[in-house]
């Protein structure tokens, strides 16, 4: 909430909120016991993960090779399930 | 102000009576005001409906209490005369349809007035359709609106045949109606 | 009075009357539900509308829930939004009446006044009206037909305006002013309204190249500063009210503010009361100043927000005031508008006697014999409640 | 948008964005971020009071980059109903503008709550897409039963009790009481299939383009915290679900059935059952009569849509 002003008289008429898509701000990342981590080595580009993943977690590159978004990816798992090759392994956070 | 209660039952065209009278007035620049009453009326039960005109705006919204002219649409309610004649005053006038207006008697010793609405509706209308013979025999008799007050009201409520045929309903009721002795 | 508007006198009924004052505000938007004794209004819209007279989309909607759900979808993407109902009706749109405040929107509606079941009355009484009080609408009450459809008008340039912003309720009377037929003068055309009421400029409305989120979540960190805003907000908008109400009496003719006194100013008795009983009133306490009775009337064209400060003000050396509730209060310490009136001279440091009179529940027809009752309880200084007319 | 065959022709650009307080491993956002992208052109979003609604705009943020409309719990079609109104009197009065709006609702807000304000929003025939995400139970306020809970399965207001082991009662077949309505196309949609869902969407836009709405989709969406799995395997149970005949993929163009995702050798309902909490209770033995039942119910419905597939309309 860098922005967001705090007194009644600052704040937008209506509790709307008028910065689109400012959740950014919220760094998911924290959430996570297990993370990711992609072996760019087997990855075939189906970009199932990408698809998938609730958090859009999962960057996909100008090549369409993937990388993990850590700030926000909660650690679901679905991306290493769902991958066709196994290319990539759920690790203990810390642990590589 | 002159206050009439209109009785008639549902689908007589009480409540539009009514509502033709006060019309009649504005469009002569009165006060006026129609009330109607209602409840869970369907075809055929007893309604009653106001009309209060007056040179004077008018305020009160209640009911008409003690009317000054009573108009009865329909001839079968004249037996209910405890209703008929709730509230009146010692010069208060009725004005009823009956079948045979000259041997019509007067109600309780009110000045009464008859007109047989009934012939008038089935020889102009072809249906029992009382009420606007009935709106001509009151004023008719009591010149509280002009009669040309009441034919614009009925021209702007109905349109074409319809409001031919209640206009003539209309003069017939204004020039048959008689005083009942 | 230059009036610059073009105007007919002739007879409508109320709800005809509201009808035509949507009409005449080329409403973009009706999003209504039938119940009796509104329904001739959205019956007259829908004809204005299916006889290509009203460019406006009529949602016929499946319950007065969706009614105002709908109204407030409409306002937010910038229509001109109207709906009506009654009593059962107002009961069903209650949790989205908040939310309509809330998120600022510009619906007005017309609110025939019908009392709440049990047991099923179509008749007038206030429940409707006082049950939505708190809500964040500002409410008129109509006395007559003339000011159902001049209050109507007014309704839709107060709600629309910036520096206003909340939604209106328009009450009139069931059946004693929906379904009654008085003169009134209207605008002769919708073209005629426009100088007074522009089409809508919506502030903030759906817009794609503006993507806002309306109605998000917010918890206890944020919700009380929302609130406050909108408290602050709310209570501000009687200013711009007052100035609606002059530009419209500068436009028609026809002079409104929130309160009307008759011999208030130095009545010992004064009765308090709400929509078309107010009349009755005036005539009766016309009367008995001619017997001596040192008696007024004020009424309240303004309900919500409250004119607390102009009513204690106005009351505030009357001896005793006769409160009239067309409502029960249940378990309360009084009718609704009792409290209102006991809690803004109490703001202003004053306890004058209080006597709630409950009337006309239900359509009870109010009757000058009612009144004369209300008068004499004020003599006998033990009564605090009574209900007029009432058997037993 | 067009249709795809494959995933590398959906854009990238998100119209829904990280930093929501959706569950790890929710099955909503795919479908979501998807119907954003496949819905081309200028959108508006309705949400309904939901796990969606909640997690997605804690004030002062939201996730969404679209205008996004929360009215209440069961009024998203009625609200819907009033943006797309307003819409078309303001093209034609002022100065309007059009775009396509998009309704989300959960299962507890489109077959139980909601479902009037459906009804009535369908049989007025509103230009928008509705798009029912089924969990299969009220899981914002914690996993209660709800109409579209299926059969057996165990919530906390139809817990797997001693004498009653999970709901007693079929899920509700929401997609017939739409499909009553005669909308013009409605479909099921899974996030096992992707590809299928992408088009299904991009057909729905076409048909908003040319104001033949409404449009209503039932996606199946799964909830690891609800269904208590491990949040990895919500796809693998959508892909369960299908492969099972359990949740028949399908769609209702004018009248038309046709299963899109056929289904020849389906797996026995037992692989789906294991995988979650709510349902391991039936793997019991004294609970094989509600299995027996689940069974004859998908067998029944499966069976039923073949039939209904071959006629060559239903309206």
């Amino acid at each position: 909430m860098s922005s967001w002003p705090v007194k009644w008289e600052e704040l937008p008429i209506g509790g709307v909120v008028d910065k689109p898509g400012n959740s950014l701000e919220v760094k998911t990342g924290s959430w996570r016991a297990l993370k990711p981590v992609i072996d760019l080595d087997k990855c075939i580009k189906c970009l199932l993960c990408w698809v998938y993943c609730p958090d859009n977690a999962i960057i996909r590159r100008d090549d369409d090779y993937v990388e993990v978004d850590y700030e926000y990816c909660k650690g679901c798992g679905i991306c290493a399930h769902e991958c066709p090759t196994k290319a990539i392994d759920m690790v203990e956070e810390g642990g590589e | 102000m002159i206050e009439v209660r209109w009785h008639g039952r549902g689908g007589q065209g009480t409540v539009t009576s009514s509502q033709l009278l006060a019309n009649a007035a504005i469009y002569e620049g009165k006060y006026a005001i129609h009330i109607p009453e209602f409840g869970p009326e369907r075809r055929g039960a007893p309604v009653r409906s106001y009309t209060r005109i007056s040179d004077e705006v008018i305020e009160i919204r209640y009911g008409v209490i003690n009317p000054d002219i009573v108009v009865v649409i329909d001839p079968t309610l004249l037996a209910y005369k405890d209703i008929i004649l709730a509230g009146l005053k010692e010069d208060s006038i009725i004005i009823f349809n009956h079948t045979d207006p000259s041997n019509a008697k007067p109600l309780e010793g009110y000045e009464s007035y008859a007109v047989d609405a009934y012939h008038i509706a089935m020889e102009i209308i072809g249906r029992p359709i009382y009420n606007t013979a009935m709106i001509g025999a009151l004023v008719g008799v009591t010149g509280i609106v002009r009669l040309e007050s009441l034919e614009e009201a009925v021209r702007k409520r109905f349109s074409g045949v319809l409001a031919d045929i209640n206009i003539k309903a209309v003069r017939r009721g204004a020039k048959e109606v008689i005083k009942v002795e | 009075m230059n009036t610059i508007g073009k105007q007919v006198r002739l007879g409508l009924n109320g709800d005809e009357a509201v009808a035509y004052a949507a009409y005449h505000a080329d409403v973009d938007v009706i999003s209504a539900y039938p119940i009796t004794p509104q329904t001739i209004i959205v019956e007259r819209l829908s004809e204005f509308v299916y006889n290509g007279e009203l460019d406006a989309e009529f949602i016929a909607v499946e319950s007065e829930h969706s009614a105002l759900s709908a109204a407030v979808g409409a306002s937010l993407a910038g229509a001109r939004t109207f709906t009506a109902t009654a009593s059962q009706g107002l009961a069903l749109m209650y949790e989205i009446l908040y939310i309509a405040s809330s998120l600022r929107t510009s619906i007005v509606m017309a609110l025939g006044n019908r009392a709440f079941s049990a047991p099923i009355n179509i008749h007038c009484s206030h429940d409707d009206a006082y049950a939505a009080r708190d809500a964040g609408w500002i409410q008129f009450f109509a006395e007559n037909v003339q000011e159902a459809y001049d209050l109507t008008l007014i309704a839709f340039k107060v709600s629309e305006d910036k520096k206003v912003l909340f939604p209106s309720i328009v009450n009139l009377d069931g059946f004693i002013l929906t379904h009654s037929v008085e003169p009134l003068t209207i605008f002769e055309d919708k073209k005629e309204i426009k100088e007074f009421l522009p089409d809508r400029e919506a502030v903030n409305k759906i817009d794609p190249s503006n993507p806002i989120t309306y109605g998000p979540l917010a918890l206890p960190d944020y919700y009380m500063e929302i609130k406050k805003q909108q408290a602050e907000a709310f209570n501000s908008t009687p200013a711009r009210i007052k100035e609606v109400f002059s530009e419209y009496e500068e436009f028609s003719g026809r002079s409104y503010s929130p309160l009307k006194k008759l011999y208030v100013d130095d009545a010992d008795i004064v009765f308090v009361v709400l929509g078309s009983t107010a009349g009755t009133m005036r005539t009766m306490v016309k009367k008995w100043r001619k017997n001596g009775e040192k008696v007024g009337v004020l009424s309240l064209t303004l309900y919500r927000p409250f004119p607390s400060r102009e009513v204690a003000e106005a009351l505030k050396d009357v001896d005793t005031i006769v409160v009239m509730d067309r409502s029960y209060s249940f378990g309360s310490p009084g009718g609704q508008l009792y409290m209102d009136v006991a809690a803004a001279l109490n703001k202003y440091g004053r306890y004058n006697r209080l006597i709630n009179a409950i009337y006309g529940l239900g359509g009870r027809d109010f009757t000058p014999e009612m009144a004369e009752d209300m008068l004499h309880a004020t003599k006998d200084p033990s009564i605090r409640e009574i209900w007029v007319g009432v058997r037993g | 948008m067009s249709r795809i065959r494959r995933l590398n022709e959906i854009p990238r650009e998100e119209l829904f964005t990280s930093g929501h307080s959706l569950c790890a491993g929710c099955g909503i956002p795919p479908m979501v971020k998807m119907a954003l992208k496949a819905i081309d052109g200028d959108k508006v979003v309705v949400n309904a009071t939901c796990c969606l609604e909640v997690a997605t705009t804690l004030y002062p943020h939201t996730s969404w980059l679209v205008p996004w409309v929360h009215n209440a719990f069961e009024n998203a079609a009625a609200t819907a109903s009033g943006i797309e109104s307003a819409m078309k009197v303001l093209l034609r009065k002022r100065d309007g503008k059009k775009y396509k709006i998009i309704v989300f609702g959960g299962d507890g807000g489109t077959f139980d709550i909601g479902l009037q304000s459906l009804s009535g929003a369908l049989e007025r025939g509103h230009n928008f897409l509705y798009v029912c995400y089924d969990n299969e139970a009220y899981m914002n306020t914690g996993i209660q039963r709800s109409g579209g809970t299926p059969l057996g399965a165990a919530t906390t207001t139809s817990p797997a009790g001693r004498v009653i082991p999970g709901k007693p009662e079929n899920k509700k077949n929401l997609m017939d009481i739409v499909i009553a309505h005669r909308v013009p196309y409605a479909a099921t949609i899974n996030p096992a299939y992707p590809t299928d869902m992408w088009n299904k969407f991009a057909k729905a836009s076409e048909f908003l383009d040319k104001n033949e709405g409404p449009i209503f989709f039932h996606y199946y969406s799964p909830c690891p915290v609800g269904w208590r799995m491990d949040t990895s395997l919500s796809i693998e149970a959508a892909r369960l679900a299908v492969q099972t005949r359990l949740w028949p993929v399908y769609e209702v163009d004018h009248g038309k059935i046709v299963i899109n995702i056929r289904v020849n050798k389906p797996k026995p309902i037992e692989e789906y059952l294991k995988i979650q909490g709510r349902f391991r209770h039936l793997l019991k033995p004294e609970n094989k009569e509600v299995v027996e039942r689940l069974k004859r119910y998908i067998e029944s419905n499966w069976n039923r849509l073949l039939k209904l597939a071959e006629l060559g309309s239903i309206y």
